[in-house]
């Protein structure tokens, strides 16, 4: 049962309009770059995209927010696409912006089937605004909910056809993550492997949670974002 | 009265702070000045947190620069010996939790309880956040560096922050290029002037009431 | 009237209960009779999860067995090919987070809303729950293997649980050696007859009301 | 800075009587076999002890529990071990049983600078009787509560001496959650490697959660526990 799927667009044949779509990355680091341009091609629109940032201006994500296709963002750092907010300023656009560490902490317990839980972060800031505070043990907390979504694009480093994952030094971060919070998860990898090639204790997504590989067609180098 | 080029003050900042840190400690460094300080901590069990899920962040010379090793700032760094690599929700359980012993951040105001507003500026849009306020709530001691006034001349030691603040935390110390404050009960109280600063000069330049 | 072996009709659920699996699947196997289930399953692709922290669970030889790989009943296993290890809450978060297939599991009552009561019995100290009540609420599908009957002969089958519930969620499916009940809209139905079972011995064993 | 100490009673030094005690294992696989037996040996009562089972009758954290040392046990599976019956039907012990994914996941969030989380787990039994029940998007949940303890006592595969570790096979259980949810965490291992042995992509713990390691003295072995 190989997991693999050549063609990108077969790939996200998955999606449609109106979905909430999980993007992996920190900026361009450990980004789906494939699967966000396979996305920019496809005709979809009035997404909600749950990512760190909306990519930068023109690129990635950015792309995609200047297609007019994202309804809605969800994310802790949109200030490095300066699209972003002159489409929010002209009212194109939601946006929910969260502590970095309750998305990440949000998409955990989405994947994990919580409801969601309580945390000292924003507790009396702007964020905290209309979210229920509660004391526990005298310590004063906020409820933050779990985040699942539709479909997740996400990058790893290698998988192996069943569709295990590791990853590649700072390229994790929130992949593994959204990995767990939705009900298709699509995945580019550097490299595919057979079962048996990734070492079980080193595994960091567990096949489970993948429904579909796909070779990455585009790599972060030093000179930017090239085609492989 | 003191005049600096914006880089020496800010490593004038960086070098103080650097001095303030015992090893072994986790530190993690903000965006800034912050990240300046890195280059003057010379104790071998000093590391660095970054919390987009590095724990032994180093430098990097030119040539093993790895796009896919960033730290929170998306500039290239290296692994020290001993680092480890996990997600953005491991990461954060650390500084939540309590596990990073110092964070070291820039500010646009404090007030003089210590609390500060270092994420949003009041008539633009809210943009970003980042882990600005995952970090105050979470490590165990915070450091804020800033120069001590901004553009106009006016203070960033205020008696109340006009900015949205970023937690309700007190940070623990405030290194601007005039003085060193701590936050004792949450009060400012002045406990170092910075090489030829007359408490004078500190006292013209800062709204915050402060204690020495 | 039929009778079998403990051991015999333990065999004979096991195998309806794997006849039913279809790969590609994870299965959660409890302890009991869903272990044996093991034995009969022969489709490649799937995949056995045990919530003590590992997923691509297969037999082991005796002269392999390892002391520190064992599954949810402390018995030994082996390593399918494509395994990997977790902690207990990442684990855990698998079955939750609805990402199990299939869990197998005993019942000492079930009732005819397909609610089942494994977990605790009146009168007795409660002492141990594990991992049934993250199962039933997490699997996607829950089967129930069981003894028709209790040893004194009564059904198990019950129109309410005289023992504390699991959860309320009702299983989908629940296999003994006298009949193979789906749960439709919260009420049993008799899907299947065991071999040379008749309608009228699961009548007379059955105390739940059921329709077929 | 090595974290490195010999002797067993110098490690559990921080070890108090009244004091919440993390102690890794499922049954006696990846339990802290060392340590539990250096807690037999030292003089403290009026313990909390948050795990899993509570040993087997007279052995691991049997012994302690005949030795009347323990005044609470926290865990899911109590029935490996029929003494703790006995003592709680005397009235001798206080139990709080939890189902094993709410134990699991407290810990987490304990590590994690949580209040605490909505599970669907125990929702209409038993178990959830006095705990807060909430609606969520349609779904029942019940509130748990955050566990922290004053110490952990964890047992991992290998250990550089900076304090990283890595884990065996399914030894591997809780031992990595509760490594972040006690103020102190004393770990036994197999092995002893220096900074830079162990792969920066697999250390499952990182070690700013460990402040004690020791090398392991009893062995859990087809035939047993064994002293090495």
């Amino acid at each position: 049962m190989s997991k693999v799927i050549s063609d990108i667009q077969d790939a996200l044949a998955c999606v449609e309009s109106g979905h909430t779509i999980l993007v992996g990355g920190f900026g361009l680091v450990g980004a789906p770059l494939s699967l966000i341009e396979g996305l920019t091609e496809k005709d979809v629109t009035n997404l909600t995209i749950v990512s760190n940032n909306l990519g930068e201006s023109g690129k990635g994500l950015g792309i995609l927010l200047n297609q007019n296709k994202i309804k809605k963002g969800i994310g802790s750092y949109f200030t490095s696409n300066r699209d972003v907010g002159d489409k929010y300023q002209k009212g194109e656009i939601e946006l929910e912006l969260l502590p970095q560490g309750t998305l990440a902490e949000s998409l955990r317990a989405g994947g994990a089937g919580l409801g969601g839980y309580y945390t000292t972060t924003g507790v009396g800031t702007d964020l905290a605004k209309g979210k229920e505070e509660r004391e526990i043990d005298g310590v004063n907390y906020i409820f933050e909910k779990a985040i699942r979504a539709d479909v997740a694009l996400i990058r790893a480093h290698k998988a192996d056809t069943l569709g295990n994952l590791v990853y590649y030094k700072t390229a994790r971060n929130f992949n593994p993550l959204m990995a767990t919070a939705a009900k298709k998860v699509i995945v580019e990898v550097d490299e595919i492997v057979e079962p048996g090639a990734l070492n079980p204790e080193e595994i960091v997504t567990p096949f489970l949670y993948v429904d579909t590989i796909i070779q990455a067609q585009q790599v972060l180098t030093k000179e930017g974002v090239v085609n492989k | 009265m003191t005049t600096w080029s914006k880089t020496d003050m800010q490593h004038l900042i960086a070098k103080r702070v650097a001095a303030e840190l015992e090893g072994p400690c986790v530190v993690n460094l903000g965006i800034g000045i912050p990240t300046l300080v890195a280059e003057y901590m010379d104790a071998e069990d000093i590391y660095m947190h970054t919390e987009n899920g590095l724990l032994g962040v180093t430098d990097v010379e030119e040539a093993d620069i790895d796009p896919n090793l960033v730290n929170a700032g998306k500039l290239p760094v290296g692994e020290a010996i001993g680092s480890s690599f996990f997600n953005s929700s491991d990461s954060f359980a650390m500084i939540r939790g309590g596990h990073v012993d110092v964070a070291i951040l820039g500010a646009l105001q404090v007030d003089q309880t210590g609390v500060i507003a270092n994420w949003a500026v009041p008539g633009k849009n809210i943009m970003g956040v980042g882990g600005a306020m995952d970090l105050l709530v979470g490590a165990k001691k915070v450091f804020v560096t800033m120069s001590h006034t901004s553009k106009d001349g006016s203070s960033k030691l205020l008696k109340e922050c006009t900015y949205p603040i970023t937690s309700t935390r007190s940070v623990d110390m405030i290194f601007t290029e005039l003085a060193v404050f701590e936050v004792v009960n949450k009060q400012l109280k002045l406990v170092e002037l910075m090489p030829g600063i007359t408490i004078e000069e500190v006292q013209a330049k800062t709204e915050a009431d402060f204690i020495h």
